[in-house]
């Protein structure tokens, strides 16, 4: 016994002679909700990873701002059309690696073609849309547009934001024999990165990155406040939001019930993007999807029945705590200025018989349709179709534990039983409504789609109406048209949304496409999914929101969310947002979207 | 035969304390649907109100009557916990029973398996499977559950029936000439009828908690509504964080209640039928 | 001091065990593989969320993954591989956590696992034994009465809501310990004395849970046990030739203990079960959460992995129980079991 | 009668129960001469064991000693050790004045340590040098007809027959007055009860113990040790009297139907034939008015319905409690 104590005694002071190792809390961003198991690998060679490396550690030529729907040069100086099927760019003289090596264009073209070769890693796919990359000079890089492939929206997006990684470090890698793939990139003192962040620790509970003091971009765009950005990894909402109410998280990305309650009831310093309903700002839109293959299911009757039979408002206010709004039936997130142009407001008003052109819930309006399309009611208040076909009984499902969807899942039930169509709610394990969601062989699904971005409408059209990035019922798919709606009109007019260069041409497809979509149904854009993110001001002021709005995706999670670090500052000693957060009219670095497309526009001339 | 076995029970006062709560939480799931006329899934517009006059538990976030949901949700597991119970008397006694009666290698063959259930965490095989069926009832949580609780409930039997059958009166009955079946129907299982009755009530126990459990990890019943899918609920919309004490202390208040007085029912049973523990 | 017949017993129970595991092992291998679903989905989906603009990158993905991990081929090909790999030390490649090596995810998660189920585990055993006991000796005095009424309604508390129930009272309403985690964040693991309280601070709410609902159950069998030893002739027989109680009640003691040593072998399983959702709970950073997380995205090789490892150190701890038992058994210790 | 060991006066001991008490031994007086072994008999059920426990002021609730004396010889004075709690007699008189070998002696010993060790707590608790005691052990192992070296083995390692004869040996290593033998052969087979019951007698007759009662079913065995026998029925002594004439001529119809229960050697019993006693034991609650055994008993007469028999001495040495033996009867 004696002998322990004294053991213990003298452990004890060993442990007490090591001073405590922790970070200081005043130069530390300390984050939740972007990363929710172990760190995985600071390789971009790899399908997913870890949180921090293409947010801190690697930077793209370009980032695509959606406030201003312009473009923020950060490796790229600026860029060229050469002509209207090739593009360079110039990469910023002082772009240096972490190393102290340039980045250059060979980088680039070493990136590209390693991508091609492992079918994996930045800009997977691009020789879709990209015929060739080369470099013109050491900071000049070239890409050569497909022409059997024209696709502008794709080609631009690969140009701009493919993120290189050094071609020097890769290719000792490759030189050791070693996968790419299995290479993890977690040995701090040996990171080459071009970001202003570099890995500093990682455990299963934490990942930390610190800030690189002599980056080189200090003279650009100065350098970010926090000397630390911390993630710690909480295993649900539950545990980050106590956290973050016990003051310890500056920055969080997830879904918090009720998230007014933390200023309004408890006073907590915490903000959201809107002080007021809807709180977020919305990250994409959420379909009812309905599946096109199912007969009677996919008459076009019972599917416009079904959007009139959602109960849009009250389902986003009880299930959703008001955090999203109605979506617009044209599919385009009106809650933007620069897409609210794509809408046919004329169109959707008269189709849809409301102010600003959204479907009403009206169940009489419902049965209207269906009694006109011949849909009878039968003694068990079920629908038949005139060819005999009962309504039903159908499900509608959504991954179980998604507890948001599963109460819009029964709410949307209660009323398609209403106007006779006979849904039953199923609740599977995520795989499971996967599989059936990508394989084809759901009746009705609500699912996310795609979001804002530069190409939007088009990428929300591409990715519920065109059927070439779909498979045949039963074999899975993940790309797209998951509701296998088909229509060759849809498709050709698709293809020449991205082939013009005239934005006229393309306003008036994108019309076109909303017109045949409010005839056909393919699926119900029902709500804007939220962009969650929150933050407390008590250590770190200056966070972006709406009175603020200098960055419109500022979660912790989104892969552009690199310039809200340059925008925050400590709360003891608060900076203004540097004034490159503008358009390059105004004074700032951004390159709106539209002098982008008329630079290409005037290659034709 | 029942009023000498019975008669005793009745005088124990842990027996009756733990039979009376038992009965009255069984009433609340079998009668407090019918009686309560509150659709337990009706997303009403009081969200997380505190329990008042309308709602007299309170509301859980989606507005749903935490009363109607506790009684659903006792009657679920009280239903869940009976299956499983069952599953496990029924799996457990027949291979108890066929070992001890068939010796020899049938005998070592199903108690090496009785033994490999016993010593596999068995919660963990439960996670893996419940995390395999995509859509789970609550007759398939009742199933998995039921699978893995029987070993030692085989175990004790099997020696229950060593000991049994080596008595005389069985000799007697093999000499009469009567089959192995009829040896055990007849003679054996009321000996030990009392044994697994107490073991039936444990198992329920174990249902429950099990149910609950699995529901927690997200891994129980996606249907219906159970006491452990109330946690889970409360869990994933942060009761504990946002102080809605009312939405989960009732359902684990009833998981304890039930299962203790389950307990104490067994306990009872221990001291009135076991005679070491017979008080004079 | 160890006899024959000794090590033929540990032999048979070694024999047992690797049988024993390999067919555990086998079913958590097949189990995954005859239950149709496509493990890359969380992968896949998370992906499609990300790469929004790309649908072709996703398509290519889905290609490669499959291709990477071999899922296509036949079962029992797939099986071999396992086996051949795992006896290698490879356990293979994690899905969602690609391209990490499933062991390298494991091991540093695993120590926190046992320093949360050993030590909870063995007080738990020790407090609950030592209640029972104290409640045995005095039976049908209120001490007995009370430990048993106590014991009767603790025990029945799932370790996971009363999990709950600390983390509002001790975390939220009185905001006196930490309600997760295993360390403050922001705290690296160090060898100092700051780290070493906050540690414990943090450890304080999983481990009472752990021991406050296991503590019941073994009160209530060893205060059976002790009744049951105390009406044996050997406590007669010692009190007639003028034994001290303190002596005989060390007599019953030590006999009550042996059976609940097996118990505490066999029980480690169920433990286990019971720590890895208190970790879930408690948010603590062992393989509780690493399987939950696996689990969700359906990770295959490290559902595998992290079966494998836990059924192992599940074995292993029960061989060692059993050891120990037969150590202090005379009784098995000079073959003659009971 | 100054050579008595013990006396016993007018015991009763009741086992209290909350509303009702259990009359287990109901007014009881007897002698434990120095000695002498006496046999006590009697259906399952009769109260002898909890006779063995009173004598031993083994008092534990529920039973309670309600009345009576009970006197005990040591150093030449009697001492009433019905005044003194069960913890001071414990302390004072078990093991060195009185012991037990309990039922299923086979089990009696502790059996997960050495025997040795359990020898050395027991020096330990009589606060007697150890090496002493254990030498002493080693002597009555001897005694026993035991190899000393079995000393260093745990129980289990004995054979029945073994085991109980290490039981004597250790129930009598603090040479007590008093052995009480609680039905200790039951579990032996009839070579090993006869080795036992010889070395019982041994013992006697070297004088380690002065008395020994035998409490058992099984009239045989007392027939071949016993001086005299006690034959209770339903917490009552209903006879008591030297062995040889009690088997020759039982005088109370119970130890008569007990008797003929028997199978027995004796010619004369033999004769008479095996029958049975009617009827089963009464409950102790609530014992029949008058003789308890009246409604079994064959010759049951108006008197014995309605008042008890007193045990009197209706021989020299003979007392029997029965109204066939008295002038009250009527």
């Amino acid at each position: 016994m004696k002998k322990f104590l004294s053991i213990f005694l003298v452990l004890l002071f060993v442990m007490i002679s090591f001073a405590q190792i922790s970070l200081p809390r005043n130069e530390t961003v300390y984050v939740a909700g972007a990363l929710w198991g172990p760190a995985t690998t600071w390789n971009l060679y790899a399908p997913q990873s870890t949180w921090g490396t293409q947010q801190f550690l690697y930077v793209p030529p370009y980032i695509y701002d959606l406030g201003t729907d312009a473009w923020l040069p950060i490796l790229a100086e600026s860029y060229k059309f050469v002509d209207s099927k090739t593009l360079q760019l110039k990469i910023r003289d002082e772009a240096k690696w972490s190393d102290g090596r340039p980045i250059d264009a060979l980088d680039f073209v070493y990136t590209f073609n390693l991508t091609k070769r492992l079918g994996v890693g930045p800009g997977t796919a691009w020789e879709t849309y990209i015929e060739d990359v080369r470099a013109v000079s050491g900071k000049v890089v070239e890409f050569k547009l497909r022409e059997d492939n024209v696709n502008y929206f794709q080609f631009i997006n690969y140009a701009l934001t493919t993120i290189p990684v050094p071609e020097h470090v890769y290719k000792k890698i490759e030189e050791s024999g070693m996968n790419i793939k299995d290479w993890i990139n977690d040995k701090p003192e040996e990171q080459v990165v071009s970001g202003p962040y570099k890995l500093y620790y990682s455990d299963p509970n934490i990942v930390v990155y610190e800030r690189i003091d002599d980056w080189w971009g200090k003279e650009i765009f100065g350098l970010p406040e926090p000397k630390y950005i911390a993630h710690v990894i909480y295993k649900d909402n539950n545990s980050v939001n106590i956290a973050l109410e016990q003051g310890a998280i500056d920055w969080i990305g997830v879904f918090i019930p009720s998230v007014w309650e933390l200023w309004e009831k408890k006073k907590l310093p915490v903000g959201t993007w809107y002080k007021k309903e809807p709180y977020f700002l919305p990250d994409g839109v959420g379909f009812v999807y309905i599946n096109n293959t199912k007969e009677p299911l996919n008459n076009p009757a019972v599917k416009k029945a079904i959007a009139f039979a959602i109960p849009y408002n009250e389902m986003l206010k009880k299930a959703y705590f008001g955090y999203g709004k109605q979506a617009h039936p044209s599919m385009v997130i009106d809650l933007f200025e620069p897409y609210k142009e794509y809408i046919d407001y004329d169109l959707a008003r008269k189709v849809w018989g409301s102010e600003d052109g959204r479907v009403p819930t009206d169940l009489k309006t419902a049965e209207k349709i269906l009694d006109e399309a011949g849909f009878k009611k039968g003694p068990d208040g079920i629908r038949v179709s005139p060819d005999g076909q009962k309504l039903g009984p159908y499900t509608i499902s959504v991954p179980y534990g998604w507890t948001d969807w599963m109460m819009m899942c029964e709410m949307i039930a209660k009323n398609l039983r209403e106007i006779g169509i006979e849904v039953r709610t199923e609740f599977p394990d995520f795989s499971v409504w996967a599989d059936k969601m990508t394989k084809g062989t759901f009746d009705l699904i609500i699912s996310w789609s795609v979001g804002p971005s530069f190409d939007h409408p088009y990428n929300i059209y591409r990715f519920v109406g065109d059927y070439r990035l779909t498979s045949p019922v039963g074999v899975s798919n993940w790309a797209g048209d998951w509701e296998r709606y088909k229509n060759e009109e849809v498709m050709e007019l698709l293809d020449s949304a991205v082939t013009t260069l005239d934005p006229e041409v393309r306003k008036q497809a994108y019309f076109k496409i909303q017109k045949i979509f409010y005839e056909d149904m393919p699926s119900i854009p029902a709500f804007y999914t939220a962009h969650w993110y929150e933050f407390m001001t008590k250590y770190w002021v200056n966070w972006p929101t709406e009175d603020n709005p200098y960055w419109f995706r500022p979660s912790p999670w989104h892969t552009s969310t690199l310039p809200t670090l340059f925008g925050i500052s400590p709360a003891d000693n608060p900076k203004p947002v540097p004034t490159w957060f503008n358009t390059t009219d105004k004074g700032g670095y951004f390159v709106p979207t539209q002098k982008i497309f008329e630079d290409l526009q005037n290659t034709l001339k | 035969m029942f009023k000498t076995m019975f008669k005793p029970l009745f005088q124990n006062k842990k027996f009756i304390i733990g039979l009376i709560i038992f009965l009255i939480f069984l009433a609340l799931g079998i009668i407090g649907p019918l009686v309560y006329k509150v659709d337990p899934t009706e997303m009403t517009w009081d969200f997380e109100q505190p329990p008042s006059k309308i709602h007299p538990l309170g509301t859980d976030t989606y507005g749903r009557d935490i009363l109607a949901q506790l009684l659903q949700g006792i009657r679920s597991s009280l239903y869940v916990g009976f299956l499983a119970s069952v599953i496990s008397l029924a799996i457990g006694t027949i291979i108890g029973t066929f070992s001890a009666v068939k010796r020899g290698i049938i005998d070592d063959l199903l108690m090496s398996f009785t033994n490999i259930i016993l010593t596999t965490p068995s919660v963990l095989i439960a996670i893996l499977i419940a995390s395999y069926l995509n859509v789970r009832s609550l007759e398939v949580i009742a199933l998995i559950l039921g699978l893995f609780q029987w070993p030692w409930f085989a175990r004790a039997i099997r020696a229950q029936l060593m000991s049994v059958l080596s008595r005389e009166y069985v000799y007697l009955s093999r000499m009469a000439g009567y089959s192995d079946f009829r040896l055990i129907i007849e003679d054996l299982i009321p000996t030990i009828a009392t044994y697994s009755f107490m073991s039936f009530v444990l198992f329920i126990n174990g249902g429950i908690m099990g149910e609950a459990g699995l529901s927690l990890i997200g891994l129980g019943p996606t249907q219906g509504i159970s006491l452990g899918i109330m946690l889970q609920w409360a869990v994933l919309m942060e009761a504990m964080r946002r102080g809605l004490w009312w939405w989960f202390v009732p359902p684990g208040v009833a998981i304890v209640a039930v299962t203790s007085a389950l307990l104490i029912i067994s306990t009872a049973m221990d001291e009135v039928f076991n005679p070491r523990l017979r008080e004079e | 001091m160890i006899s024959k017949q000794m090590w033929k017993y540990i032999f048979r129970k070694l024999i047992f065990l690797i049988i024993t595991y390999i067919i555990a092992t086998t079913i958590v291998f097949l189990l995954p593989r005859i239950i149709p679903g496509n493990p890359l989905s969380q992968m896949l989906a998370s992906l499609s969320q990300v790469a929004q603009a790309n649908p072709e990158a996703i398509r290519a993905a889905e290609k490669n993954l499959m291709e990477e991990f071999g899922f296509g081929k036949p079962w029992y090909v797939q099986y071999f591989e396992f086996v051949s790999n795992a006896l290698r030390g490879n356990l293979g490649t994690s899905v969602a956590y690609y391209p990490r090596k499933v062991l390298d995810l494991i091991i540093p998660v695993l120590p926190w696992t046992l320093l949360l189920l050993l030590p909870a585990t063995i007080v738990a055993w020790f407090l609950g034994n030592s209640l029972g006991a104290w409640a045995g000796f005095r039976r049908n005095t209120w001490i007995d009465k009370g430990v048993l009424t106590t014991s009767l309604i603790v025990s029945q508390i799932p370790y996971y809501w009363l999990g709950m129930i600390l983390i509002y009272f001790f975390g939220v309403r009185l905001g006196i310990l930490p309600v997760g985690g295993a360390y403050t964040q922001g705290n690296f693991p160090s060898f100092s004395w700051n780290f070493f309280v906050d540690v414990l601070k943090h450890y304080i709410l999983p481990f009472s849970s752990i021991v406050i609902s296991a503590m019941g159950g073994w009160a209530i069998g060893m205060r059976l046990m002790v009744i049951y030893e105390l009406g044996n002739d050997y406590v007669r027989f010692s009190e007639a030739l003028g034994m001290k109680d303190k002596r005989i009640y060390k007599y019953v003691f030590r006999n009550s203990m042996l059976p609940q040593i097996t118990g505490l072998a066999l029980s480690l399983g169920g433990a286990l079960g019971g720590a890895l959702i208190t970790e879930i709970v408690f948010n603590y950073p062992g393989t509780g959460f690493l399987l939950f997380k696996a689990l969700t995205t359906l990770d295959y090789p490290l559902i595998q992995g992290v079966f494998v490892i836990l059924i192992a150190s599940i074995y292993l701890a029960n061989f060692i129980v059993d050891f120990i038992y037969a150590l202090i058994d005379p009784r098995i210790r000079l073959g003659q079991e009971e | 009668m100054s050579n008595s060991l013990m006396k016993i006066e007018k015991v009763k001991a009741y086992y209290m129960l909350k509303d009702r008490y259990v009359k287990a031994v109901d007014n009881i007086s007897f002698e434990i001469n120095e000695n002498e072994v006496i046999g006590v008999v009697g259906e399952s059920g009769c109260g002898k064991s909890t006779l063995s426990n009173v004598l031993m002021m083994n008092i534990i609730k529920p039973l309670a000693l309600i009345d009576g004396k009970i006197l005990f010889k040591t150093n030449g004075s009697y001492k009433e050790i019905s005044s003194l709690s069960r913890e001071e007699v414990r302390k004072d008189f078990w093991g060195k004045k009185m012991a037990l070998i309990p039922q299923a002696a086979m089990n009696a010993l502790m059996p997960t340590i050495k025997i040795e060790k359990y020898v050395e707590h027991l020096a330990d608790a009589h606060n007697i040098p150890k090496d002493k005691f254990l030498k002493k052990a080693k002597e009555r192992f001897e005694k026993v007809d035991l190899d000393p070296k079995w000393l260093k083995r745990f129980p289990f390692e004995l054979s029945g027959g073994m085991k109980q004869r290490a039981v004597i040996a250790i129930a009598t290593l603090l040479d007590p007055d008093l052995l009480i033998a609680d039905e200790p052969t039951s579990a032996l087979d009839v070579v090993n009860q006869k080795m036992f019951l010889k070395i019982l007698m041994e013992m006697k007759k070297q004088g380690i113990v002065k008395s020994i009662i035998f409490v058992t079913h099984d009239i045989a065995t007392i027939r071949q040790i016993a001086d005299r026998m006690l034959v209770m029925y339903a917490g009552k002594i209903m006879e008591i009297s030297p062995i040889d004439k009690i088997v020759e001529k039982p005088l109370n119809p119970y130890t008569q139907g007990l008797l003929n229960s028997v199978l027995t050697p004796e010619p004369e019993i033999k004769k008479r034939g095996i029958t049975t006693i009617p009827g089963a034991p009464p409950n102790l609650i609530d014992p029949p008015k008058g003789c308890r055994f009246h409604p079994r008993c064959p010759h049951a007469m108006d008197i014995c319905k309605e008042k008890e028999p007193e045990l009197k001495e209706v021989e020299p040495g003979r007392k029997v409690a029965c109204f066939l033996y008295s002038e009250e009867r009527s």
